[in-house]
């Protein structure tokens, strides 16, 4: 750890489609100061070394979950990740893990994108209520039980952290399972037995090993290991007792 | 060398409404859309992924009159006294009559309001609002209601997304807006999306100062495409500077902090508000008193303590301090973990220790593409909301939890103006010309990879756009600057044309996008400089040193336009301002003195 | 778009035995085998309690069995659950079906084994 | 046109130390079953009578043997840490009041149970 400024070499993994048929490794040297970011690094070296330096990212205040790169081999958002902490260097920088890469550090993200309807990420109810009826009721403890996997940026830092989804791209993964938690756990919520089917299928909870790298990662304390394996036992105990509930319409 | 042709192509596709723009006021329009008119076919084009949208990092809140002590009258009164009177005041009874019923439904779509004891969603205290009004989720209610909204308009298979598409020209036929030319970002391809309507939800332009709180992705593009199809930009010189923000990043710190109870105080550490006509200064808040006061008035304040030499240094300039101490860690985690994240990530500070640095930076476009308040503008077809739209509400100063409001209402409204529109059109007899228009636009814009190398820097051309803005249209503005920065910035529009890439490719070239953005930006700068150059007074955010300290209603009380024709500069014209029921009167902040204090 | 059709997985099934087997490893198992591996063989044990008779007459029991049974069987059927999901990590794609059947069927022929020999005691 | 780059998986099993840890953490199984097999072999030869039972005493006093249960204790040990640890993420979530309960918390519960039965256990064999 460095408190003060200087200059650290930067290894990035480059790969242009037009030309490259693997990604091969670029050096760069950048000044920083106690308060630069990988992405102020990266910004760096895009306006003043090399333009053709593609990357993803927009607020620089760790919300709006674009910048998320392989750093040391960690994925981590850019923007909220400290240049100081890696000196003296080097820094290797790659796309996120997992995901196809379209260019230099722009990964495919349909993989997360394509399946999340299949969360029903909505509030569904059995009657709507109407507007003029105002807002429905819930205390402070029933918005708690919602609250962190309702912080989830879907910045995919997880899905790069999770070898199971790298292994198996049909997997649901974390973020969308979470994402599937927090509409479950909202009391205002009545659609959890719409949502069953993607828990209890293959690709839904039981892809999940419990490696437990996607909470490590998540920037925003979302845990979605404990999402998805709170919902193995849900969704077991969907398995055996829907046998009981025949007729009373808990089950699809 | 290449393993892939070059050569561009351009697919077309045929929709009711293209929506440009996938933040809170696209979103709200697409919904509208979909929930109103199932048969319409909606595409929603947005050059990022609609949750990354800058919606996201809006942080305090959302104003909606909600207690029976408060009023619809109220509201209306703090929005044009708030906006000095250069308010649209049909437009803003309009808006504040909505605000409530907008909150509502993003309730019942699952927004996380932070909620009371009683269950009910709680409010809190806003600069400029006479009483508490602002709905809010802790400190990330915009990120709440984007991320609800996103989710919501899956439910819609009729919004079709274009994620990643930057539309970089309109289509216009017969005097209509027809549809937009967009680059496919991940392959270079070019799409043309013709359709019935077009609503324009791009956001606003932050991105043209230096230091400013808004994401890259602001740089102002829908307005630049209004501008070059002459579609008139209204009140373009008042630009917000948000009082508390990170100095040098300029990362927001919310105007929460303050509903909540903060403290703003100089190195000194005394609350200097109380100096500036916002005083008496009260320990636990009161409305629009001291820190509550409106974001003009506080940051202007804090160009004076600067002046005055009693800032706070710190290695990214002057700073004042903004303390949350007494408020305590429950509280701080409670109601502002954001803020705590921010400030402990970014500055090394914990809240609940010890102040916050924080100085002004440039933070809403309260200006826009000229709308009526239907949100029409004056190319028929083509409509705008959110930042990039002047409905006419902000007028000179936007009052904090209006703007959130804001896009849920007039996106709607947009929405739902624009169905109408795209209903009645005939689909017949354009389509060619459409696609001439098309392919010509996509030649023009792939110009941008032919050019020969050796030219000027793109980020050299930004930094000295950005710096002549922020030394020439900054919080106090004077005619030397601001014509020196008029001058400046017409030379860089001549010099756009020497700039050339280092990525040829097609392929995910965000430098080709930043070029294009870059005209925009330029155009959306130069309009800023010259509206204010014009505006020879002082009102709400716009505030001069040389002589026109005060405000002057009876020129000024007026709407600007401005205007741009090929290869000259900027033209301001100036239009009356809707008064309906508010006269033009004093603007008093505080309980103290009224007078207000001048330089 | 719709997830209603995505089969069910009938995973539940061996993960909860894989759980249950999971909570006894965790929670008995190294006191076990310090007891069972080490403390006996080398004599901390109290002489004369691991003789034939009395461990028979300890485990032979209708209590003894009950805790038994379950302790054996559901160790295989974690380690085996484990196992079988390791090879899927190891990458292992093709002829996953055959070693599902293989390492599962291992754990219920255990199971099966050891409840056998529990009658026969 | 888009040819996008596929990153192969490698032996992601072995490197970062993160998911090696992991990796251990699966491959305690292959001792748990070696013991379930140590344990199914005891009832055996128990059920064949007390000359088999002898034999097996008999192996198990072995040096190898027990140096094999000295490597199964430590896998178990290792087993039963990382399963407390995963504990909280695996059980319904709980909460005081608008606070959830941390999962340092449940952890260290399973824990002081696993000592208390631990050692009721050792002194039970120990006293029997």
């Amino acid at each position: 750890m460095s408190d003060g400024s200087g200059q650290i070499d930067i290894l990035i993994s480059r790969y242009d489609p037009e030309r490259d048929d693997q990604p091969h490794t670029e050096r760069f040297t950048v000044p920083y100061q106690h308060d630069s970011s990988v992405l102020d690094a990266l910004l760096y070296i895009k306006d003043r070394i090399d333009g053709s330096l593609s990357f993803r990212w927009s607020c620089r205040m760790a919300i709006c979950g674009s910048c998320g790169k392989m750093i040391n081999g960690v994925p981590r958002l850019s923007c909220k990740t400290f240049l100081r902490d890696y000196a003296p260097g080097p820094l290797h920088i790659e796309a996120l893990h997992h995901f196809p890469v379209i260019k230099d550090l722009v990964v495919e993200q349909a993989g997360f994108l394509d399946k999340l309807p299949e969360a029903r990420p909505w509030l569904i109810r059995e009657q709507e209520q109407a507007l003029a009826d105002g807002p429905h009721r819930q205390s402070p403890r029933q918005r708690a039980r919602f609250a962190s996997t309702s912080a989830c940026i879907n910045c995919l830092l997880c899905y790069a952290a999770c070898p199971q989804y790298g292994m198996k791209p049909d997997f649901a993964g974390p973020a969308l399972l979470a994402l599937v938690e927090r509409y479950n756990a909202d009391s205002r919520d009545q659609g959890r037995a719409e949502r069953m089917p993607l828990i209890n299928a293959e690709d839904g909870v039981w892809s999940c090993t419990l490696v437990g790298n996607c909470s490590a990662v998540c920037p925003k304390g979302v845990d979605p290991a404990a999402a998805i394996n709170r919902n193995k036992l849900e969704s077991a105990k969907d398995y055996f007792l829907r046998f009981l509930k025949i007729g009373s319409g808990g089950a699809e | 060398m290449s393993r892939f042709d070059h050569k561009p192509r351009l697919e077309s596709t045929r929709h009711d409404i293209v929506i440009v723009g996938g933040g809170g006021a696209g979103l709200s329009a697409a919904i509208a859309i979909a929930e109103q008119h199932p048969q319409l076919s909606i595409a929603l084009v947005s050059k990022v992924v609609p949750m990354r949208s800058h919606t996201v990092a809006a942080e305090g809140g959302a104003a909606g009159v909600v207690s029976a002590s408060d009023g619809l009258d109220l509201h209306f009164r703090d929005t044009v006294v708030g906006g000095e009177w250069l308010c649209d005041q049909a437009a803003v009874d309009y808006f504040v009559a909505r605000c409530h019923e907008e909150m509502v439904r993003l309730e019942h779509w699952g927004c996380p309001w932070s909620r009371g004891e009683d269950g009910y969603p709680a409010v809190r205290n806003f600069g400029g609002m006479s009483t508490a009004r602002t709905w809010f989720a802790a400190d990330k209610t915009g990120f709440h209601i984007l991320h609800t909204l996103f989710q919501t308009s899956l439910r819609f298979p009729r919004i079709q997304r274009f994620d990643e598409y930057f539309v970089h020209d309109l289509l216009v036929d017969d005097g209509c807006c027809r549809g937009v030319v967009a680059i496919d970002i991940a392959s270079g391809d070019f799409h043309a999306l013709q359709a019935g309507a077009v609503i324009m939800a791009t956001g606003g332009a932050g991105r043209v100062y230096r230091q400013n709180t808004n994401a890259g992705i602001l740089t102002g593009d829908g307005l630049g495409l209004a501008l070059r199809h002459g579609v008139a930009l209204r009140d373009m010189e008042f630009v917000q500077f948000h009082p508390t923000t990170l100095p040098g990043s300029g990362v927001l710190i919310t105007e929460g902090c303050r509903g909540e109870g903060a403290y703003l105080t100089n190195r000194h550490g005394h609350r200097y508000l109380q100096d500036y006509g916002l005083g008496p200064e009260v320990r636990e808040p009161v409305p629009k008193t001291m820190e509550l006061g409106p974001r003009d008035r506080l940051s202007q304040a804090f160009w004076h303590e600067q002046q005055a030499g009693r800032t706070v240094d710190t290695p990214n300039g002057p700073a004042v301090q903004l303390e949350l101490m007494h408020l305590g860690r429950r509280k701080i985690a409670e109601r502002l973990p954001f803020i705590s994240e921010l400030a402990k990530t970014f500055v090394g500070v914990d809240p609940a220790c010890a102040p916050i640095p924080v100085c002004p930076s440039v933070h809403y476009t309260m200006g826009g593409i000229a709308t009526d308040i239907t949100t029409a503008t004056a190319l028929p077809g083509l409509y705008a909301c959110g930042e990039c739209a002047s409905v006419g509400i902000h007028g000179a100063n936007r009052l904090g939890s209006n703007s959130l409001a804001e896009l849920l209402v007039f996106g709607r409204e947009a929405g739902l103006q624009a169905a109408g529109f795209a209903a009645d059109q005939a689909r017949q007899g354009t389509a060619a010309a459409l696609a001439a228009q098309a392919r010509e636009s996509a030649a023009r814009a792939a110009q941008w990879l032919a050019r020969p190398a050796g030219g000027l820097r793109l980020a050299e051309l930004r930094e000295q756009m950005t710096t002549a803005m922020q030394d020439g249209v900054g919080i106090y503005r004077d005619a030397e600057r601001m014509a020196s920065t008029c001058e400046s910035l017409e030379n860089l529009s001549q010099l756009l044309d020497s700039i050339s890439l280092d990525d040829r490719s097609r392929c995910f070239n965000t430098e080709w996008l930043s070029a294009i953005e870059l005209g925009f930006t330029l155009d959306v700068a130069r309009c800023i400089a010259h509206a204010a150059l014009n505006r020879r007074e002082s009102r709400g955010s716009h505030q001069r040193l040389d002589g026109y300290n005060q405000r002057d209603d009876d020129q000024f009380l007026r709407h600007s336009l401005a205007t741009l024709a090929p290869g000259q500069p900027p033209q301001i014209h100036y239009r009356a301002v809707n008064i309906t029921r508010l006269p033009p009167g004093e603007r008093r902040y505080g309980g103290g003195s009224a007078t207000e204090h001048k330089p | 778009m719709s997830n209603q059709n995505k089969p069910r997985s009938h995973e539940p099934i061996v993960w909860l035995l894989f759980a249950a087997g999971g909570m006894i490893a965790a929670m008995l198992m190294p006191a076990l085998v310090v007891i069972t591996g080490i403390g006996a063989p080398v004599g901390l044990i109290a002489d004369g309690s691991l003789d034939h008779e009395r461990v028979i007459g300890m485990l032979g029991s209708p209590a003894g069995k009950l805790l038994v049974f379950p302790l054996i069987s559901l160790l295989f059927w974690h380690a085996m659950h484990r196992i079988f999901h390791g090879l899927h990590d190891l990458g292992i794609q093709a002829g996953l079906g055959y070693y599902r059947v293989l390492c599962y069927g291992f754990a219920l022929l255990a199971t099966l084994l050891t409840a056998g020999i529990l009658f026969l005691i | 046109m888009k040819a996008h780059y596929q990153r192969p998986m490698g032996r992601w099993y072995l490197r970062p130390f993160y998911l090696f840890v992991y990796t251990l953490r699966e491959l305690t199984a292959v001792f748990v079953l070696l013991y379930a097999l140590i344990l199914l072999s005891g009832l055996a030869a128990l059920a064949a009578g007390p000359e088999a039972w002898a034999s097996y005493r008999q192996a198990l006093a072995h040096p190898l043997s027990i140096g094999l249960h000295g490597l199964i204790l430590v896998a178990a040990l290792y087993n039963s840490i990382t399963w407390f640890m995963v504990a909280p993420k695996a059980m319904p979530a709980l909460f005081i009041g608008t606070r959830p309960l941390p999962g340092l918390l449940i952890t260290l519960a399973h824990i002081v149970v696993f000592v208390i039965v631990s050692v009721a256990l050792l002194v039970l064999a120990g006293a029997g």
